[in-house]
């Protein structure tokens, strides 16, 4: 694990489309965005501090929160020895003590250790204690492969822990949402994970001046269109938006969905858009089998069945653990081809 | 070298004796009801017993003020007594219903009580731990000069958490107090057999947390020992840990044969019954009598039937409100 | 955690159909099953031994293995501390190292202590090793709810692990199985979880004096029906029998699908059941959002989507911590009710 | 108290001498030209060099024969090369091209050898010992007389497995050689800031696991340090622990603007480089002359450029052949 600052800049997809053009916006990286969003966090708030390792004095394995220890100091950047469970489980506590802690993993596949203290306690125990500790507790991890780090590096599971009632799950895809996603989330009383894909830390874009808080319950409309959905999130939204860009060269006029939020779901939007569409790709990173774009599939089954001129397809990962040669990497994940031409023959306009 | 008791820092004469047995008393007496309660089905689920350990969570909550905070275990009654939450909301808990302390959502294993900063109730071995740790962090951060006290048995001690959670409070400084329960015995594994090096203080040097073993039969010695390792946590020299040797007289829980252990030791350990050896030593030292003892049994049988009758009387939660409380309702402060 | 020996006399229903009536065929328990198939292994093939909490001088936590450590002795018979990880990694290392480990974790709750080891070694290790080294360990564990044991000690977990591409799952919900998997599990060269229902284990059938080793490979018609399929595995399985006993009462015949293994999935099976009988509901014990139902309910929308006459339905665990109260834990759970109504709905005979 | 190499267990003569050398400069000089084949792109994912701890890897490698095993981290392209995985292997991995010793699948992190019991190249701190905990085991349960060798940076320590495999492994006496690379920096976190007690071998003692300290530059001690210790474990005494005191020159991947530490602090360990000691000291002894280095380099340079030249005329594997593996082919024996 070295720091992903200064890694391949990474080619921005149709960005346009995903970016709001108000007055006065600077350009900034989706880095700079999350690190302005824990910054002001920080300041808003005495009870938000940053925990995880390497945090401080390394300035982050992504360079996310590079400068914060001089700003705000180690009390309240915390450098923590490598022991996931615990110190999750100190967040999970701290949280029930009054604190609004964010705790960073640096990847999600580290979290697996500290999964017990997920599952077990932090979306457990408002239920077990019969509604009496709530734990306004934030927890980032990056997800996602792209960069040749191969099988213990590079899993997309946050498709996986929606299926965990009692916490949210985020994955912001824009710099918008990279910015005002992490203050909803510290808003929330409940355990928030965000999920930040680690091929987007370099991409720009522009972010408006006033740019806020953002709500974490919707789906998004990233692009309007009539003949069918294209439903993802995170990372792969902006392979969507390109294959929706090429959809378009060739007459076809796709609607991309950004779920933004993989729990609670926003099954209206989806349904809405399918119910117009009458066709839907969903697209994910996670492996193929029990991923987010089949709870999905199902939730179009059972709510626009009747809507559905073609059945449902989904674009996922290969179910292998991520290979490091590039050539296998680009194959075992969604890529944009496979979008175009899925589309291509759900709608009838093959070859 | 186990820890001798200092009188110094004990509360003075006997009414604060007859406090302690009062509470090692009340605690027996409830889990006892609690068993025969268990065979008549009216509480299901898993029941873990304290009887035999009285001594130590009555001992170390005589350290405790209001404001500090108790983490422990699915053995965890006695805690919750010693800590002030009503016989009859744990009582109602365990029959299931909505005047329980957890609602009736927890069950025996998880009781909680926000009033009293009594966080559970974690069924999980080694899972209370890190919650400790970051309750005693939060502490640290606010500059409120809090105790965080995290009971544990001693099988918890293999599992990689409370490494992690013993380095975490010592590197950080954290107001936080371990009190690993040692009974000799995880379910059926004896410590000999789960531990490489059974002295378990030793663990606790290899972190530099200061670390005495306690008489865990003795309610003095507990006592004792934990209101001078809390004064040294609250004082900000960080952790520290007790090792009580303790013994639990009864089942691990309602399903147990005990093939694992002889009756014979267990018959030496009861000959230390904590209440007996207590109740011996107040009326030699002429503090209590027998009817100083008749009227603690006397009002603890009352409490405890009364205990019951609330939980009889106790209504279920519809069970419409199932899916609440998996998200906060309140709206965040 | 308590031994489940002894616990409450489960209702076994609908058994008749799930039980091979051959000659000389003895009455046992879904436990004496197990342990039978333990034994036996242990007996075939030196290179096997068992390993977890309390498996030795306490019997097994549900009174498994009881009577095994007299027989084997400490070093085949091997009580571990309380330490899922090292243990769980220690059976993948000893399977590397030419053994042939059963390693038992106490509960499916438990296990997300090891989530590491199985996920980022176990699953992974065959192939970033390019083939080399291939993991050849079993780890069986409890799961369900049913008992009061609360949120956690009740949650079922294994369609979650069906995600998990490098290892299978399995879910055995007949004696047969119960006697028969471990044995093909044993052959298999990869890593193989069974997840054995808390509530099955006094469960009481017949089991053919021949009984020997059963395919994990394919899902079975454990009831076959034309009017609708009724998809199930494991502990649910005995509610769903009842079901449609129930259902057949009403003049509606029921084709009841054991899943059986959960990874891979029998996709055939599946398919050919509600191409017969264009309805189906899946019906299984985790929570709904990303359930194994909804993998299987997004494959039929994928295989059978114009053979379906009314939309795919699922009945699982409502998205709540287990309760303890048992009234919120039968609320909490899918119930033969249930079941019947939605099958009357889905076939058009409601009220 | 630093072990102290005693020349008796070491096989005389220069010959040994030469080939330690060799093996250091062998991984150096791999090392700086992966190094520049990362610059290039011709290495891609993460890449974490070995540079300034060869003495370890080489030290311990010359206690183990060809039927221990070897379990190791993702820095650990000079444990493959000391154990004798053979370079074009290694630089075909990191090419990501089917004649890698992993098939392309692995990378840098994830170098495996069957046939030199080279079990990886683990990613996930802490995440081999486990798995050495079973190979020792299987030896154990086998009545073979193995040694598993398990390297891990001092980082691990912290993390709970760590703690569970002494315990598991000191309580059921495997055959297990811990080997912890104390280069006192886990990525930017310093040993002092992540260990409440930075003497790590009382960690090992608290489990009764005999521990030391050993200079982790002079590759003599390394290697009398671990035939020794071998020894023990191999006479089934049960496991040791060897804290190998070292440094890494480099950053610890390829991304890292070292804000952690100063460059004086490098620059001082650098005067203790581990190949010009062991030269120095050869030279002193007139074990060796110029005459030996120019060859050794001479010849270490030709592997180099064999490896690099083998792994650019490798073969992709196609990419149909993306999801072997995820299950074996192969019927069970
Ligand atoms: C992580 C985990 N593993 C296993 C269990 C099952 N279990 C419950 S209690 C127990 C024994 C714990 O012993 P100890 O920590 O000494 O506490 P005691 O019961 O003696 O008070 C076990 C193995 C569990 N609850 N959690
Ligand atoms: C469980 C886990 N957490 C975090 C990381 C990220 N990471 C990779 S190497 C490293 C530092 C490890 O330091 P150490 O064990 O001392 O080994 P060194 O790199 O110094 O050789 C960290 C934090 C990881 N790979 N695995
Ligand atoms: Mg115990
Ligand atoms: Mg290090």
């Amino acid at each position: 694990m070295g720091a992903g600052a200064g890694a391949d800049k990474v080619r921005v997809l149709g960005k346009g489309a995903l970016v709001n053009t108000a007055a006065r916006a600077a350009r900034i990286t989706y880095r700079e965005a999350m690190r302005q969003a824990i910054r002001e966090a920080l300041q808003r708030d005495p009870r938000v501090f940053l925990m995880g390792e390497d945090v401080g004095k390394y300035g982050g394995c992504f360079a996310v929160s590079k400068g914060l220890l001089d700003e705000f100091g180690p009390e309240r950047i915390r450098d923590t020895p490598l022991s996931e469970s615990a110190f999750v489980g100190a967040g999970i506590g701290a949280a029930m003590g009054g604190m609004r802690p964010i705790v960073e993993i640096m990847t999600v596949n580290f979290s697996l250790l500290a999964l017990d203290q997920i599952l077990n306690n932090a979306a457990t125990i408002l239920h077990m204690s019969g509604g009496q500790f709530n734990i306004p507790l934030v927890i980032r991890m990056t997800t996602g492969a792209g960069r040749q780090l191969a099988a213990q590096h590079s899993h997309s599971l946050e498709g996986w822990y929606a299926h965990i009632p009692g916490i949210k799950v985020l994955t912001p895809a824009t710099i918008e949402d990279a910015r005002g996603m992490l203050w909803t989330a510290l808003e929330d009383p409940d355990p928030v994970l965000i999920f930040e894909h680690q091929t987007l830390y370099n991409m720009e874009g522009e972010l408006p001046a006033d740019a806020g808080p953002v709500d974490i319950e919707r789906a998004r409309v990233r692009r309007p269109g009539t003949d069918i959905s294209l439903i993802s999130y995170g990372g792969s939204l902006h392979k969507v938006m390109e294959a929706a860009t090429q959809l378009a060269a060739a007459g076809i006029n796709a609607e991309v969905i950004d779920l933004r939020v993989l729990r609670p779901l926003d099954t209206a939007t989806i349904i809405d858009s399918v119910t117009r569409t009458h066709r839907a790709i969903i697209i994910d990173e996670g492996w193929r089998s029990g991923s987010i774009s089949a709870e999905v599939s199902a939730r179009i089954m059972e709510g626009a069945f009747y809507e559905l001129d073609v059945p449902v397809a989904r674009i996922c990962s290969a179910e292998v653990p991520m290979p490091y040669a590039k050539h296998l990497e680009d194959a075992a994940l969604p890529q944009v081809s496979a979008i175009v031409e899925a589309a291509r023959s759900l709608t009838g306009s093959n070859g | 070298m186990v820890h001798q008791p200092q009188p110094d820092l004990h509360p003075a004469g006997g009414e604060h004796a007859l406090k302690v047995l009062r509470q090692m008393i009340r605690i027996r007496r409830f889990e006892e009801k609690c068993a025969e309660l268990y065979s008549a089905s009216k509480i299901r689920g898993f029941l873990h017993l304290y009887i035999g350990e009285e001594a130590v969570a009555v001992g170390a909550m005589q350290a405790l003020g209001p404001d500090d905070a108790v983490v422990a275990t699915y053995r965890e009654h006695g805690h919750a007594l010693a800590r002030g939450v009503s016989a009859n909301s744990i009582m109602a808990e365990m029959y299931g219903k909505q005047e329980g302390c957890s609602r009736g959502r927890g069950g025996s294993m998880h009781l909680f009580d926000a009033a009293h900063r009594f966080y559970g109730g974690n069924a999980i071995v080694g899972g209370g731990l890190p919650i400790a740790v970051g309750l005693a962090l939060a502490d640290k951060l606010s500059g409120r000069a809090r105790v965080t006290a995290c009971f544990f048995g001693e099988g918890a001690i293999a599992e990689g958490e409370f490494h992690e959670c013993m380095n975490l409070s010592a590197l950080w400084k954290l107001p936080l107090l371990f009190c690993c329960e040692n009974n000799l015995y995880a379910m059926g594994t004896a410590l000999k057999r789960s531990e490489s090096e059974p002295d378990l203080c030793l663990k606790a040097t290899s972190y530099e947390v200061p670390a005495w073993p306690v008489d865990g039969m003795d309610v003095v010695a507990c006592e004792d020992a934990a209101r001078r390792a809390a004064l040294a946590v609250r004082g900000g020299e960080g952790p520290c840990f007790l090792e009580f040797r303790t013994y639990r007289f009864r089942a691990h829980s309602m399903f147990d044969p005990q093939l694992y252990r002889d009756k014979q030791e267990v018959e030496e350990w009861k000959r230390r019954d904590p209440i007996d050896l207590f109740c011996q030593r107040l009326k030699t030292q002429g503090v209590i009598g027998d009817a100083d003892l008749k009227a603690i049994e006397d009002d603890t049988a009352a409490e405890v039937a009364k205990a019951i009758e609330f939980s009889e009387g106790g209504t279920w939660e519809p069970a419409q409100e199932l899916t609440r409380f998996v998200y906060s309702e309140r709206a965040r402060s």
